[in-house]
């Protein structure tokens, strides 16, 4: 029972990975080529869920559009976790003020909620992938944060710090030696569900139009072309959605499945 | 007729083997019963399946029977009624026992007021006259305190008086006195043989330490991997065990007769427990 | 036992103690300040088995944990071997990280459940404040084996992880990591009463053996007298932060003078029949 | 005979009394008071900064990018958009203070006057919404969590799951289909005021308000489900089932008020996205609130109304932090007394 998460979540993210990575070489038609007169028909053939509203490949389009989700949230979450971790790890290694500071600091941005943030990037900057991948990354960055400092407070509490301080372990040492690995498993945990939360934003902000520019496929983007066509084709809304409920279940059932796998406490019960 | 008489109960948490195999005891009324052995052996696993109060996912089968009635299989609504007031219990951990929003004289009184009908000015009556039973002073400050701001030895005494309020026929005690100071141990330890004496109740009392069983009790159970090796009265165990692993216990309990610095003896020179494979040691 | 004529641990004018305290005090600060060490003196000579009774809250850990520098008290003074350790800054500490180690309580809390048994033993060795220090063993992979056998630990634990050995091998563990560089004072807190009392006196008998082989000086910390009683051959006995009565532990037992020591030793719980 | 002399170390019997303890509460509210207008400071310099960090950003948008480059420095000059940039934002903020947002160098609206007249449709989808999210949550959660061991509790989690994965716009899109077009239950879109006809009111809501809550909701049963779990393993709530309560009572007497603390913490969080949902729900349904002025207004690329509405989003957030801090204060008795 308690793999199953896990494993759901594997297959699902792997799907993902995979139908990202052959649509960058191979899709079944180009999405972007438009089959005259074929607009809104449904399956035929080789077009194995039918047209969009212009008469381009649906399927084509759905597979292509695992790239843009793919690369927002590698993107995005690096951000986040190349900042926030260090900056977590920070606020949990030093004591005092300083410590409080950067907390605080954390605690405004997290008064920025993801889209909001690339909204207001896309006001200022124009919309385009890079504003949405750095808004989405920003925003993230006091998730890492409180998850690092967290993780950080409870391996510093432990008695292994002091014993490597009375070997003489320098505190910075301990900090590569003791509180990374330590930590690590956490922060996997919660790449992997930022990575579905990214996915979500940067399909809100297609579905607004505030994403990538519209030569790119995205799911987000096709929901909102397919918003229109509703009375006629319903299934062009469907795909899409399905598409991204499906990735962002998968990382988030990853995420689930490993935070299972690693908890201590359910470890040291079995 | 004994109060308490359990029969081949055995417990066992989802697919894995049992935790407890085939187990056999019984109290008496007013009798005091102790139970030893090591962490993980499955004293508080035999403490909470009397109780019924086992995570759903565990399995109990066998029979437990208080005054006659069979306690397995008992449905929560008919359970639920007896525990606080037929048969209670007594937590290793006070510091995290009471509820840290409430009131702790409230948490008394509710006790009462659960189980039988009683104004709130009675139930409050009742809850200072306990505090006043299990030696808090003040007991009006007592019970308007809530738990951290009372010291280890005074909630455990609050906890005592939960579980006493309603003259139980059987408290069960599980390391009631672990977490505490060895003199507030003492303390304790007095104010439960004295209101146990008070109310008439009989005590299954769960400890690893043997000292602090004699104190106490003046039946033996000693628990090994699950089941029960070796049961009797207080002196006749303690000065004939049968059971090499009671010995083991006995021997490395008496540092007070050990010369210091000389070698301990250690349960390992009497009893040599069945190899496991390394790996799937638990840890003490 | 080492020497007969061991003396009153707070005598401070002994020749050449291992540790001279004098007038320790550590006192937290916050709206409720905490005095936790409360102008504490003593000293321990070499070869000395110091116990460190007390109940909870009584300061005894905030006091080793000085002593060990993991903590600084706000006022007083430490000397190991004459040499003041107050205002030393940590890296500079190298003469007493190698000279002092410690056992923790909790074995599952002291070793890192990431590392393996091999590289948590190792790492007092592989400190770079240790690492040149004559004193220190350099050749770690020999070092790590004779301190396996000193505990007696199989050899291949070295490449398992902590959460594959129960409690009381794991303590062992924590004491061959403190053996590892040689030390010349061990100090315990506290060290098995985390332990099942079947696997208590195995490592009761470890420790003993290993003070008696090795030539140690030891601070054992802890809050059962019988331990002590066995372990020790003087004590001190802690309270609020002070220091309420030592001497050798035969003088402390046989006869107590301070009330408060006279009332812990009635309330060690003994194995009774009457009732 | 009494043992409070001995009792542990130095824990003296009962201490601190009221006086003090109110004196504490006061100041510790006074803080978080502090660090309540000190978050909103930097939050409004960081939306400023965002917004007129870039020279010519403002007169640009309005001119177009192909415009004049001394076009553009003229119309600057004329606005006053070349002066130092605290001068600037303390300009705004001023405004800000006496009740005047400013004015759309585009449309020549007043900001606050719009703002005030969009936000009353914003509240009502994001207050019904998570009414209606607990309502559905709490008791699913607390299900959830009393059978995870369960099959119900299983498939219980498992949805919630789901619904974690479904963005709110899509799950407003498909309700739009089913009920709006296919079933013709409620309409599909549009916002009639509540003071023009409140049947039509409440049937324009029914489905983004819906919408919202679903997913809402999917993510509150988790935080519920391990809230309980949490409780569920407490031994106060084993003491509790000790002394005779049922599970349900015991979660209810004992486990809510405990709970009580970390749901509150989750209600200050998921008001933050069910602000963010709301933006794009209103846009799946076309309800003329924030989120359409501030989606309007970012098309327009008319900066003046966009800072103005994301500071008030924000600051409604930070409003909601602010009073989750202070409902910690009022009620966790040990934190009212601690440092």
């Amino acid at each position: 029972m308690k793999r199953a998460s896990l494993w759901t979540g594997v297959v699902l993210v792997g799907i993902v990975l995979v139908a990202g990575l052959v649509s960058l070489v191979w899709t079944p038609f180009d999405p972007n080529r438009v089959f005259p007169g074929a607009a809104l028909q449904g399956p035929q053939g080789a077009h194995i869920l039918g047209f969009d509203q212009l008469g381009r490949d649906l399927f084509s389009r759905v597979l292509a559009g695992s790239q843009i989700c793919l690369i927002v949230g590698v993107i995005s979450v690096s951000i986040a976790a190349l900042i926030g971790v260090p900056w977590g790890i920070a606020a949990g290694m030093l004591k005092g003020w300083p410590s409080e500071l950067l907390m605080r600091v954390a605690d405004i941005l997290y008064a920025f909620p993801a889209l909001l943030l690339a909204i207001l990037f896309a006001a200022a900057r124009g919309s385009s992938t890079w504003s949405a991948m750095t808004a989405i990354g920003i925003a993230t960055i006091p998730a890492f944060a409180r998850v690092a400092r967290a993780a950080t407070l409870s391996v510093m509490s432990s008695d292994y710090i002091l014993a490597a301080r009375a070997s003489g372990t320098p505190y910075l040492m301990s900090a590569v030696r003791h509180v990374l690995p330590n930590i690590a498993p956490v922060l996997g945990v919660q790449a992997s569900v930022s990575f579905g939360m990214a996915i979500l934003a940067e399909a809100a902000l297609s579905y607004l139009g505030l994403g990538s520019p519209p030569l790119v496929v995205t799911w987000g983007r096709m929901l909102r072309e397919a918003q229109t066509y509703m009375f006629n084709d319903p299934a062009l809304a469907l795909w899409p959605g399905l598409a991204i409920a499906g990735a962002v279940l998968g990382f988030n059932l990853l995420g689930d499945g490993l935070r299972d796998l690693l908890d201590p406490r359910l470890r040291e019960a079995v | 007729m004994s109060l308490l008489e359990v029969r081949n109960l055995s417990v066992a948490f989802g697919r894995r083997p049992p935790t407890l195999t085939g187990i056999d005891f019984t109290i008496d009324a007013g009798a005091r019963v102790g139970l030893i052995g090591q962490s993980g052996s499955g004293k508080s696993v035999t403490a909470l399946a009397v109780m019924g109060l086992l995570p759903e996912y565990a399995t109990a089968t066998g029979s437990i029977r208080l005054g006659g009635t069979e306690l397995i299989g008992r449905p929560d609504a008919l359970f639920a009624p007896m525990r606080g007031n037929d048969l209670s219990m007594v937590f290793q951990e006070p510091m995290t026992a009471l509820d840290p929003t409430m009131k702790v004289g409230r948490q008394v009184a509710e006790v009462v007021r659960l189980h039988r009908k009683s104004s709130r000015e009675q139930a409050r009556a009742l809850t200072l006259d306990m505090l006043e039973q299990v030696d808090l002073p003040d007991p009006e400050q007592v019970y308007d305190a809530f738990a951290h701001q009372l010291s280890g030895g005074q909630r455990q005494r609050v906890v005592l008086a939960m579980a006493l309020i309603n003259q139980p026929d059987l408290v069960i005690c599980d390391e009631p006195t672990t977490a505490l100071d060895v003199t507030v141990q003492q303390q304790v330890l007095r104010v439960l043989r004295h209101n146990l004496d008070a109310v008439g109740a009989a005590c299954l009392f769960i400890t690893h330490d043997l000292a602090v069983l004699s104190q106490v009790c003046d039946q033996v159970l000693v628990m090994l991997d699950g089941a029960i090796v070796e049961a009797g009265e207080l002196k006749s165990v303690f000065t004939d065990p049968q059971h090499p692993y009671t010995r083991g216990l006995l021997a490395t309990a008496r540092l007070d007769q050990v010369a210091p610095g000389s070698r301990l003896p250690t349960v390992a020179d009497f009893y040599r427990r069945p190899e496991r494979t390394p790996g799937t040691e638990v840890a003490g | 036992m080492s020497d007969p004529s061991t003396p009153d641990p707070s005598t401070p004018d002994d020749p050449a103690p291992v540790y001279a305290v004098r007038d320790l005090t550590r006192v937290y600060p916050g709206s409720r300040t905490v005095v936790a060490v409360d102008n504490v003196s003593l000293t321990v000579r070499r070869g000395q088995r110091l116990g460190i009774v007390g109940e909870s809250g009584s300061g005894k850990s905030t006091l080793i944990r000085m002593l060990a520098a993991l903590d600084r008290p706000t006022a007083g003074d430490i000397r190991l071997h004459g040499r003041s350790i107050i205002g030393v800054p940590e890296r500079r500490l190298g003469f007493l990280r190698s000279a002092v180690q410690l056992v923790f309580q909790d074995p599952r809390s002291s070793l890192d459940p990431r590392m393996r048994v091999g590289d948590i033993i190792t790492e007092p060795l592989r400190s770079r404040m240790m690492r040149h220090r004559s004193d220190v063993p350099d050749d770690h992979a020999a070092r790590l084996t004779e301190v396996l056998e000193a505990v007696g630990l199989p050899a291949d634990s070295a490449r398992r992880f902590p959460h594959e050995f129960s409690g009381g091998q794991r303590q062992r563990i924590a004491i061959a990591r403190a053996l590892a560089p040689r030390p010349e004072v061990l100090i315990a807190d506290e060290p098995v009463s985390a332990l099942d009392v079947s696997v208590r006196a195995q490592v009761l008998n470890l420790l003993n053996d290993l003070v008696d082989r090795m030539g140690l000086t030891m601070i054992f910390v802890s809050h059962d007298l019988l331990v002590v009683r066995h372990v020790c051959d003087s004590v001190a006995v802690m309270r609020g932060g002070r220091i309420v009565e030592a001497g050798t532990t035969e003088q402390v037992y046989q006869r107590p003078q301070e009330p408060y020591t006279q009332a812990l030793l009635a309330a060690i719980p003994t194995i009774r029949f009457e009732r | 005979m009494a043992g409070s002399g001995t009792a542990t170390g130095s824990a003296p019997a009962v201490r601190g009394g009221t006086a003090s303890r109110r004196g504490g509460v006061l100041v510790r509210i006074l803080i978080r008071l502090g660090v309540f207008l000190a978050s909103l400071l930097v939050a409004s310099l960081i939306i400023f900064w965002v917004c007129n960090a870039l020279p010519g950003n403002v007169a640009q948008a309005m001119l177009g990018q192909s415009a004049d480059p001394a076009a553009v420095r003229a119309l600057e000059e004329q606005l006053g958009l070349n002066r130092p940039f605290f001068v600037r934002y303390g300009e705004w903020i001023g405004g800000m203070l006496t009740g005047d947002m400013g004015t759309s160098y585009l449309t020549h609206q007043q900001v606050g006057v719009q703002i005030a007249e969009k936000f009353g449709v914003t509240a009502w989808l994001v207050g019904f919404a998570m009414v209606l999210a607990l309502l559905i949550a709490v008791p699913v959660g607390t299900f959830a969590a009393l059978r995870r061991r369960h099959w119900a509790g299983f498939v219980t989690s498992g949805l919630s799951q789901l619904g974690l994965a479904i963005p709110a716009f899509w799950a407003g899109i498909m309700a739009v289909w089913l009920f709006g077009v296919w079933l013709r239950w409620f309409p599909a879109n549009g916002y009639v005021p509540l003071t023009e006809d409140p049947a039509q009111w409440l049937a324009h809501l029914v489905l983004p308000v819906c919408s919202l809550a679903l997913v809402q909701s999917a993510v509150l049963v988790r935080y519920v489900r391990s809230a309980t779990i949490e409780v569920l393993s407490e031994d106060y709530y084993r003491t509790a089932r000790a002394v005779g309560w049922r599970e349900i009572p015991a979660l209810l007497r004992h486990g809510l008020r405990n709970a009580s603390l970390s749901v509150v913490t989750v209600l200050g969080l998921q008001l933050t996205t069910l602000l963010v949902g709301a933006i794009v729900i209103e846009q799946v349904f076309a309800l003329p609130g924030l989120g359409s002025l501030l989606l309007q207004a970012v098309a327009q690329r008319d900066l003046v109304m966009v800072q103005g509405t994301v500071l008030v989003l924000v600051l409604a957030v930070l409003l909601v932090n602010f009073l989750v801090d202070l409902s910690y204060l009022l009620l966790d008795p040990r934190l009212r007394e601690r440092r």
